[in-house]
């Protein structure tokens, strides 16, 4: 029989991560302008209905499915789930004594995940991608570069990055946030600035709804780093707590940034620190102590406010609502600090840190893993750009439709019809 | 009849009403609009990027009054509304042809 | 001993289920126009006060209580739940091995049931009818309707649906949403429609709260469907896998519906989808395999899509937030689809769809518990609905109130008193 | 080994109380003036660094460190959560036979209500107190006064409040309502009114907002009672039950109360009797027979109303948003309301109820409990507010960043910059 | 040229659209404002405090017209927009000395 | 002193601002307004339902300058916010008889 427990804590996690999707609407959705609410908000959400097919029909069999024999990549055994409850019910005669709980569950779980990732990327595009244009990337980026990547560091024995390479990602610093920072990151230079990028600076429209979605990420993020350690147990309340002091302290450490820079700690700014903290913890919450996880939440967010506040307007790029800056940075940094905390009983490879074994192998295995991950997110993703540049005949909406703003002019709906008010 | 126009600061509404209503001014109209002036407004900051905000909410007042009110509130609004910092804000008066009270078809100075 | 897993699972499920009744308040609230925000709201709040009291007091006896010798009532030995926690206390010395859970838990869960489908109810009534009479109506309906027909389904050996018809109802297609929106349609019809109906055209007055509504619904839906189960084990995983992807495809449909119809694919399109996929894979949630749960959800979409746009202008009917639309008709189109998808082994009854059997068995037991269902529903909201109309000398607020809107005439209370703005 | 099922809920329960922080910064937030929205959020978000860095620093050992020999302290051995991973690991190897679930789970499910707790705080200050200030205060307080309370009330075997005394608090009366009601209470007092208060009246900004964070509570409420009977079993079932049941009837009350003394039933109305219900519940939520709760919940609305809208207006303190009013009374009202209701079967010192016992000894320990718990929260607030005060050279904002608005002065970010609209 | 602007309850709005459609007028521009006046607003409570609502919601409809519609259109609007309870609203008339249609460049009496 | 008020797209208002700033206009002030003319709006869908837009967000700029200015602002106006299609919006001007800055009481043309 199956561990009851450790059932119902995946079940519930399971709930919480795919609540992560619509919590990153509002995350995302509060950050946009005005006239662009519906748009960003509707890409969180269509990546529910595209990855949720995608996923069902290829997703889970190209991640999780084959025989083990291939390092970077699942097999085309699971299409479309087939077997999945025949393959239930002859199970539920005979469980395995070691089983914890039934393999229908991971199917969900992991598709919660690869809708999360997903939904992270829509953000650098806000305000000026074709709606159609958004849509094909993702449901072809969930099933090209997500579900071969998942297998790649989570596919067990035999996998490229998490076994032949030896990194260790607890819940998704490589797999969630370096992949889908680094593609948002491709995205906003493919498309280029939003008009007056530079010249103009946009405000968030409705602050509240970042603390929304910061919240309701937050919650969604116990579930994530929690139910990564796949059972009820200790090392799964070590993960929510080291979760829980990492925000807490990129949230706190953004806050007394900001206080030293502009001298004004702000809401949006204390959302954007736990976001960090969730971020920078995520391949770390089961393997480090949580006098590491605080310190590595409040390293993180000074990390992320550099690279928000210094590197793009250096570099030039419109990533509008920093799914890199946040992401993409935050994920490099909890990658690495993972191969300086990680307490060796604790560590999947029996390999611990830097700090508890004095020797840089885990250091290098993770600045390894992190490497060979960007390198095929970015051929991955050029190529794929390419496809869907030359399938739309362009990735951008038309100048007057960006003014005007995408919700009037792709989705023919007003976020607030009944209020007044002007983007400023 | 006249109308009194004056574009103030938000913060200042309440007082301004009470000061009206001790007047006896009852009838007003109160608007929200963004102003720029002299005032070069505030700095806000986004993920540590400045933003200047260069169009600043104002409260516009108007009142159609008797041609006779018309100084006597010009310098009670300035009174009150003042603070002697860039920003108080302007007072505009215009001409006003007819005034007709909906309620009743009342026209001219009696349905002011 | 109970199994504190599945108590756990239970438990947390009914905290989701509950959760939903505020979240459909944000789901109509959103829809709602400016000036009936509060009421819409506090129709749906005030159902968690009213159901919470009559569910304690008699609605629980009347589902659940008795000696299951009748088939369409439970009985009256519980009003109060007076017993529960000495029943619980002697209990506790010896629980029956094969118990899962303690009985007290499905008090509570049970409850939330009896809450949201209260709740769904006052979709259709926004904008026009006394509050007062609101009230009265959801407290009776949640006794003399509802409570008896959770028994007829879900009542056991000897009940009128689930055993002697042989209906299979997973999580409430019957008892939930055909029984919500049929109530729905016949109070817009006894109401009349809206000031206007027909000739202005309402649109949703803040669109991010219905994207929240949705959220929030479909994070309680995990907890509806799955919670069904009433175990933590494989077949609640394959009824939330089933859910996500049936809502998945159902957003993913209502899109591309949008897209031919209008041109313009939108987000509260998205989350009607959305709420249509988690309709109509309620009644099926445990019993079908994921791709029938992806079908039912690529088909609900089209048929809510025409109910809603052509039916409603045809008849004329001011279902204002399309309770009926929405619930009744995807209920209707889920309870038949069960009967062409179950999976034999799964069904309760061991009755397979016709899809594996090749026998129409299930699939006229099926009709037959809606026409039942519907049968019952209609009958008792008639007398109902003029029982309150008697008592309240009319359900129509004046038309000077409809004008100037509820919140401010009815509650004394402007949504957003602090912003500008006009409904348009 | 552990029991799966209940780490498993008490590591959900964690989560769910962890969430209400930001519940609470809607709940608040909604309630605020426009020109203060920022101000008011952060404060809770706020809360989430600093108690999350306190209370791994000092607060879990003041609290629950030591080795118990203290009536009102727990100890320095736990500072900075040493030793807790090590621990972990050589416990993993020998758990106790009784251990129901990892002790790891224990710190962040007692963070989670240190954090909720500092957070009700800020309601009161809500306007006009220096945001470092309330940072200071909010920090300190959960060391000095928070940690030791907890300790005195839930520190087992020879603490001063739940065991000298022996007065019941099964999830925090004494330790969360009472204790920041009142130092609310005296912070508002300390600080003064806002300008015009007294004359002028304040309208809620987002009705809609504090139904968001009613809501989110009230989920998270689930957690926080059912989750402090620390198993996943047929009590902590009741404590859930009565926590629903007692707050549907605060609820219902309040809209009763609003209905005979104004003639409108409100949204703010039945969202704080919502709230009030889940405070009077708190102490007793294991308690308790469901009637009980219920009776309790109608009990409370009259009680709270009254003293908003009378005590406050009588004896001029500006109790912004009401902590005191709602969590300092109710939280009052349960306690003493524990001492005539409490089963004695279900009581965790064997003495029950005045009802059941027809004995006046747990009566008279809740009071006691409750003066005492007052007496040790006033001294101390004093101490601290003096010593805040001295350090930041007074409490209050400038008249014109008070006139302003705390999101511009002090925050340099406007909640809504996009809409227009003014505070009434 | 004269510019009618007439403030009237909000929900008149909708009746006062069609009417002045009905009657060939086409350019219109709405304000939303708030305005005091004879009428003492509603009462709203929040948590048992009474809180007097003395601005009160209202709509300015400015059209600007010739000036032989000015009479024709006052009557229709006080028609429309009149219910005879206090808060009705009021109208009031004001010259204009230039009007501009920006598509065309068109200037006065053909532009409005 | 006049008053000129342009009625323009809401997407036009940054180009505005910044053009007027580049002839040293300072002093404006921008309402939000819905407006119906002979454009048409836009068809929105609510569930299948097409929902006609008649009333279309719009902004005011109000800047009150001197008898000599009228003429170059208002070129200048139509020519920044012209798009060449329906709905570009109007310009009018009204006579001022008084100006007042509240912060330094001064009056009249020194005061605009
Ligand atoms: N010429 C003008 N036309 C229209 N509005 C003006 C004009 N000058 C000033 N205003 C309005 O008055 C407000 C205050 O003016 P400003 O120049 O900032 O302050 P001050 O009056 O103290 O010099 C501005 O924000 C703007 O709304
Ligand atoms: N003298 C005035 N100046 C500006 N606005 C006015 C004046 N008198 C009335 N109003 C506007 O007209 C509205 C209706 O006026 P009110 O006196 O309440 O009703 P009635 O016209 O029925 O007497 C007010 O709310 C205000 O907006
Ligand atoms: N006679 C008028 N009085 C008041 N406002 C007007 C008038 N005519 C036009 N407007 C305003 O100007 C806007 C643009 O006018 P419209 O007729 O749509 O375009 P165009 O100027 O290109 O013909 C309208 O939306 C309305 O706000």
């Amino acid at each position: 029989m199956y561990d009851s427990g450790s059932t119902a804590f995946m079940l519930v996690c399971t709930m919480l991560v795919l609540f992560m999707t619509p919590g990153l609407a509002f995350f995302y959705g509060g950050l946009a302008r005005r006239k662009n609410v519906v748009n960003t908000m509707l890409m969180c959400f269509a990546v529910i209905g595209i990855v949720g097919l995608t996923w069902v029909v290829a997703g889970w069999s190209f991640a999780y499915g084959g025989d083990g024999s291939l390092s970077w990549f699942g097999g085309f055994d699971q299409l479309g789930l087939v077997g999945l409850v025949s393959g239930m019910l002859s199970e539920a005669a005979s469980v395995p004594a070691d089983a914890v709980y039934p393999s229908l569950v991971d199917v969900c779980f992991q598709m919660a995940f690869a809708m999360i990732t997903a939904a992270i990327v829509t953000g650098s595009v806000a305000g000026r991608m074709r709606f159609g244009a958004v849509l094909a990337f993702v449901g072809a980026w969930s099933l090209v570069v997500y579900a071969p990547l998942a297998h790649m560091v989570w596919g067990g024995e035999g996998s490229l990055i998490g076994d032949v390479i030896g990194a260790l990602d607890f819940a998704g610093g490589d797999v969630v946030h370096i992949s889908s920072g680094v593609t948002g990151l491709i995205l906003c230079v493919a498309l280029g600035g939003r008009k007056g990028f530079g010249l103009k600076s946009y405000r968030p429209h409705n602050v509240p709804f970042v603390a929304l979605g910061a919240g309701l990420l937050w919650l969604g993020w116990f579930g994530f780093n929690g139910g990564s350690e796949f059972a009820a147990d200790e090392v799964a309340a070590l993960a929510v707590l080291n979760t829980v002091v990492s925000s807490a302290a990129g949230l706190a450490s953004w806050l007394v940034v900001e206080r030293v820079a502009s001298g004004t700690p702000s809401l949006v700014g204390a959302c954007t620190g736990l976001v960090a903290g969730l971020v920078v913890v995520t391949p770390a919450a089961g393997f480090v102590e949580p006098w590491a996880a605080v310190l590595m939440g409040l390293l993180v967010s000074p990390v992320c406010y550099l690279a928000i506040s210094r590197l793009k307007a250096r570099f030039g790029y419109d990533d509008a609502l920093d799914a890199f800056g946040c992401h993409g940075v935050g994920g490099l940094l909890g990658g690495v600090l993972t191969g300086l905390f990680c307490v060796p009983e604790l560590s999947w490879t029996g390999v611990g840190g830097l700090l508890y074994t004095g020797s840089p192998d885990l250091l290098v295995s993770q600045v390894l893993g992190i490497l060979v991950t960007l390198a095929i997110v970015v051929v991955l993703d050029l190529l794929l750009v390419a496809a869907v540049r030359a399938a739309f005949g362009g990735l951008r909406v038309s100048e007057r439709d960006e003014a005007l703003g995408l919700d009037v002019s792709a989705h023919g709906e007003s976020a607030y019809p009944a209020f007044t008010g002007l983007d400023s | 009849m006249k109308k009194i126009t004056a574009i103030v600061r938000p913060e200042k509404l309440e007082e301004l009403k009470d000061a009206l209503n001790e007047k006896g001014v009852h009838g007003m109209t109160v608007y929200e609009c963004m102003g720029c002036g002299s005032q070069h407004g505030w700095t806000e900051y986004y993920r540590g990027k400045p933003v200047m905000l260069n169009m600043i909410p104002k409260v516009k007042i108007e009142l159609v009054v008797n041609n006779a009110q018309v100084d006597g509130l010009i310098d009670l609004l300035c009174e009150v509304a003042r603070t002697g910092e860039v920003g108080d804000g302007k007072i505009f008066v215009y001409p006003v042809e007819e005034c007709v009270r909906i309620r009743t078809g009342e026209r001219g100075v009696k349905a002011v």
